[in-house]
């Protein structure tokens, strides 16, 4: 097994990546931008190196600077987590050639895998279903309007580098087909440096699940079964489930089989995840392959029993898979939630600044991966994802409740923040009955309300709560400094000194 | 000790304003009176707020302080309140800025960069219409019109890099009040 | 199912069975003693009630009061928790003449297995396999001696009311066994109200192996498997973890079967441990059965699946068991240890106090029942756990390196704890291996040093960590309130006054 | 800022006194001298400690500030430190307190009631032997001796509440040193 591993990475990933590297004895390197010199992921690695400015650009996907780093630090591997670098074909490369183990799939699967419209193309040649669509990028929104209407709307744009829903755009009807691709192509560019796009049908009221597999380098492959991440916004993963609630053993086993069959024909290693989408008559239909870890891994981790970290850096030294399909099952329910620093009182934008105060849900079933803490800052350069938290519970019922008592506990001060909505989304009839499609987040945007506001006797008690916090802050500042209490002020002293005690005049 | 025996505080919910007075009456005891409306409470502070005890009830009320204001969350909800002292809010009625009018003006409500301007000076513009794009986190945000009017200026230019609050465009919205 | 349940307990358990109660929707009541007035459970519950005075015996033991208390909010069921009323018939018959549902066994299944030497007899009738011993408790020193010597040194005198070590003695020689007698009768009476002891034989390096048991009212009963409990301080459970490591499958079904066959012949209902000594030929004996939820639950909560506080509210209502035997399994494996508040520098002495800082370990297979959070205040009168902190992993030696990486995140500032004596605890070689016996703390004790100074360059690296904190904390104080940062100062302004910047003249 | 620009920092380690100044070099940067022992280090406090790299090398200290004492733990251990100013040391040295001999008087290390005084003034002790039996959070908690000598004093009585730091006994230890 490797003595050192880099970390290419920063965030919530590097932390969970560092978790079980520390568990396995394994020493750690994390990089870092200068706008990350204070991030919780270089406090915890054994060493960190700062490999450039702010940008990711001109950093975390700065491959030459990364490579000296494992060089000048003698890591083995090299663990991507998931964006940035981790399903880039060039660094894989890069890796080989000097001669440092690439946590993740052989340039060739990535490349593959990698743009979508080629790995249709393969995937159709191995057997597997897919979604009607383009096979090629398409170079401008004229042409891609006559293949749209070709197929007929609605349509789906997505981005041939893409992932996590940027540059996707669905389109209702022709008038507005032009606008949202060009749209999709800028944001491609900005997002991937390549704007090609594509088109592709759009399957109404889908189910999207995924199928996590495992392959080693001696050609042997796993399914570790699905992941339900229909609750997605603007394209985005909320919630994600595992096991998803309307999958039959016989559909899980076929899925299963499809995703390690198509794993196989591009020659795949490590661990990777075939999107599908689910039609309401269980149709399902590959979308495309995460070749790296995924941010919802934790689900399949709960469900099935598995460190899949521990399981990358096994099979990506060369050793063969600890389990075979038979020892692998599904016990309980897990479902996971990504919190994220966005408003939802103002259009969901993202709200990066100073988390005063984070306070994380304890107790049995729940864990927390993050890479925040209080006083910690939220960069508006990176992801505003602040943490994913997992519940488990013997029944998915078990486990939504036991989510919902466990986000009561959860705060995370200073920002806005998405939990009350995700608390909206898991007492939404559709997702309490688990038969919910991609669409269930429509309608409780259109009713969420992100504070609900007191009223009546709350509403007082709420007051009395506020001007009892003042009065008694200002009681701990006049108290003699001798009591020696060195508990948490959050600065009251500054705001005690400019208030006065006095009646209000009205 | 240097706690006062009888405190008044005055504080605001929404444009409307309150009378609280807290009295202390023992050992993490309170007597709290809202608007005349009064309150035996059994309180402490801790980290993330007061812990009260009301009629047997166990408030465990989170309180995070955003300058003088005051969020306040219990299990059915949450609450602003701005806690004034006699002076602040004397200042704050004689500038008039309780109001509540929607404003004429388009702030950055994020930190981000200014991707595309889509109106111009002088243009009509439609609720729900497109006024502003706008990049942070790798995610374009787009800024849409709340209601009809004109854009009487803009104050920002693609490539512009914006902080939260920044002026974006000034809007006169259609006659309706 | 109930409504609303009453919670006569304080600290990690009255918020750990509040978690399940809110999970299944259920309102809470807490009660609480004058000295717990800003306790975490009173913040926790719906409702809260004032008991008494701090002493447990005029709050926490007052059974009128509680009922009292249960009237008053019309709470239908009462939870004990472990300790305090947990095991006492009185209670338990108290609660069924007011109406309302001890959540525990019947008044009859406490009595039976309360006192030790008559449940000592019931098993023995029940074929039950149990260690020689008194089968009546001894009134004076010198005729339990008299006993004693006819079983023959080692043996061990304990608390026939007793539990958790208190008024438990080993005695290795005849000339020690009075005053030891005697100091167990003086310590079981304080703890009690009951001094009276009884002696038993003293197996030589024993594992202390339990099987939780659940019973319904329907006559259904089935065995949730095995802990290992033989790391042991002063008899006093530290490390407890599921499934032992030196069990085979046959003797654990015996075990189970046993246990079961137990508790049916007392008519017992709800969740109880059966307690057994195991030798090195794998005989087991029965030592004493309690008949209440147990600290380590966790452990057979993670390997087995349930939620142990649940299935308790269920067998209360008088539903039958949910699983039968064949159904129910163990996958991977979990290990729980119990951080006090205690000096292991100082002879392991309590150290109540204000717990500074506390951080909770994050991330995979981690679990945190706590009763105490940053700001709080370790009291005095009661027990000086501050946590049960519980581990899973696929397998042992995963779950005992994820404990060690989750302990370095630990933090308990403020006041002495035990956490740097837990890892010690984990690399013992006889822990690493699994086949310790209850001994393995001895050579520990010896050896173990609280804190390991640091040498060389780490030394001096901490001494500029020292002085860097005073420096930027001076900083801090000197800059403008305007930044309006309310991040924690840990009093820092106080300090930072008294303190000159100035050259040191020696 | 208010940041001096160059800050000695007096400390002792055990008896010994050390000399550690303090440069900021840029932002999060600081040049530490240990006694002559020059350190370049990226730093910054947060809420458990300090957080620095050296050489590459990341170390999260964790300070916990006891009065003037520092607690200082990093992945090898952890030492204590007190940190002086150079009046505070000037009059240590001048009572003397840095000797660091067996302290003759046994002061409680614990709050909790005195069960039993197991010695009377003017006995001979032996190593080991009970002193006192304290109990706290319902556990009997003996106290011995750790060397030889004589009861000089009983300070408390069976029945009494005590504080940590209370003096319980004084001792006379037999000569060795």
């Amino acid at each position: 097994m490797f003595k050192k591993v880099l970390i290419a990475n920063r965030g919530e990933i590097a932390i969970r990546v560092m978790r079980t590297l520390k568990e396995m004895g394994i020493a750690t390197v994390a990089v870092y931008s200068e706008a990350d010199r204070r991030a919780l992921h270089v406090r915890y690695a054994d060493e960190a190196y700062c490999v450039g400015p702010a940008p990711s650009r001109e950093s975390y996907l700065r491959m030459d600077k990364i490579l000296e780093v494992a060089k000048l630090t003698g890591a083995e591997a090299i663990h991507p987590g998931y964006g940035f670098l981790s399903e880039n074909a060039e660094f894989a490369q890069a890796c080989a050639d000097a001669g440092v183990v690439f946590i993740g799939p052989p340039p060739s699967a990535i490349e593959a895998m990698g743009e979508k419209t080629a790995a249709r193309r393969r995937m159709i040649a191995a057997g597997v279903p897919v979604v009607p669509g383009t096979e090629h990028p398409i170079p401008t929104a004229a042409q891609a309007l006559v293949f749209a209407e070709a197929i007929g709307f609605p349509v789906l744009i997505k981005a041939a580098a893409g992932g996590g829903g940027k540059g996707m755009r669905r389109v209702d009807e022709a008038s507005r087909f032009e606008e949202a691709f060009d749209g999709a192509q800028r944001e491609a560019r900005s997002a991937f440096g390549n704007e090609a796009c594509y088109v592709e049908k759009f399957v109404v009221e889908p189910k999207h699940v995924e199928i996590q597999v495992l392959c080693d380098e001696h050609g042997n492959g796993v399914s570790l079964f699905e992941r339900d991440c229909s609750v997605q916004r603007r394209h985005q993963k909320v919630i994600e489930e595992s096991p998803c609630a309307v999958l039959s053993e016989e559909i899980r086993r076929k899925m299963g089989e499809v995703a390690v069959q198509g794993a196989k024909a591009v020659g795949y290693v490590g661990a990777g995840t075939f999107e599908f989408l689910l039609d309401r008559d269980k149709n399902f239909y590959f979308l495309e392959m995460n070749t790296r870890l995924q941010v919802e891994h934790p689900v399949t981790e709960a469900v099935v029993g598995v460190d899949l970290v521990e399981e990358q850096l096994h099979i990506a030294a060369g050793l063969p898979l600890r389990f075979t399909q038979e020892q692998l099952s599904q016990r309980g329910h897990a479902i996971e939630v990504r919190i994220y620093a966005e408003d939802p009182a103002n259009q969901f934008l993202p709200s990066p600044g100073l988390i005063r105060r984070m306070v994380v849900p304890q107790g049995p079933g729940v864990r927390n991966d993050s890479g925040y803490d209080s006083g910690t800052e939220v960069s508006l350069h990176y992801d505003p994802m602040v943490a994913k938290f997992i519940v488990t519970g013997e029944t998915r019922e078990k486990a939504r409740l036991r989510l919902l008592r466990a986000l009561d506990e959860y705060q995370v001060d200073g920002i806005a923040n998405n939990i009350e909505f995700l608390k909206a989304c898991l007492v939404e009839p559709d997702f309490v009955s688990g038969s919910y499609d991609t669409g269930v987040v429509n309608p409780i945007l259109e009713r969420f309300k992100a504070v609900k506001p007191l009223e009546g006797e709350d509403e007082a008690l709420a007051l009395a709560a506020a001007a009892l916090s003042l009065h008694l802050r200002r009681a701990q500042s006049a108290a003699p400094a001798a009591s020696g209490g060195e508990t948490d002020r959050d600065g009251w002293r500054d705001f005690g000194r400019a208030r006065q005690v006095s009646r209000l005049s009205t | 000790m240097g706690i006062d025996r009888y405190v008044r505080v005055p504080a605001k919910r929404g444009a409307k304003a309150v009378e609280i007075a807290v009295e202390p009456a023992g050992e993490d005891r309170f007597v709290v009176t809202v608007d005349g409306r009064r309150f035996e409470l059994d309180a402490h502070a801790h980290a993330s707020g007061v812990a009260m005890r009301h009629e047997g009830r166990s408030l465990d009320a989170r309180v995070v302080w955003e300058g003088s204001d005051a969020v306040v969350t219990l299990p059915n909800g949450a609450s602003k309140f701005e806690m004034l002292d006699a002076r602040t809010y004397a200042l704050k009625s004689a500038t008039g800025a309780a109001g509540g009018s929607a404003k004429p003006v388009l702030n950055s409500p994020m930190a981000g960069k200014i991707i595309l301007v889509k109106v111009a000076e002088g243009d009509t513009v439609k609720e729900g219409q497109t006024l502003v794009i706008i990049e942070a986190m790798k995610m374009e945000n787009e800024l849409r019109c709340l209601a009809a009017g004109k854009v009487v200026k803009v104050a920002v230019a693609a490539g512009d890099i914006v902080k939260p609050g920044d002026k974006l465009l000034e809007l006169a919205y259609d006659a309706q009040d």
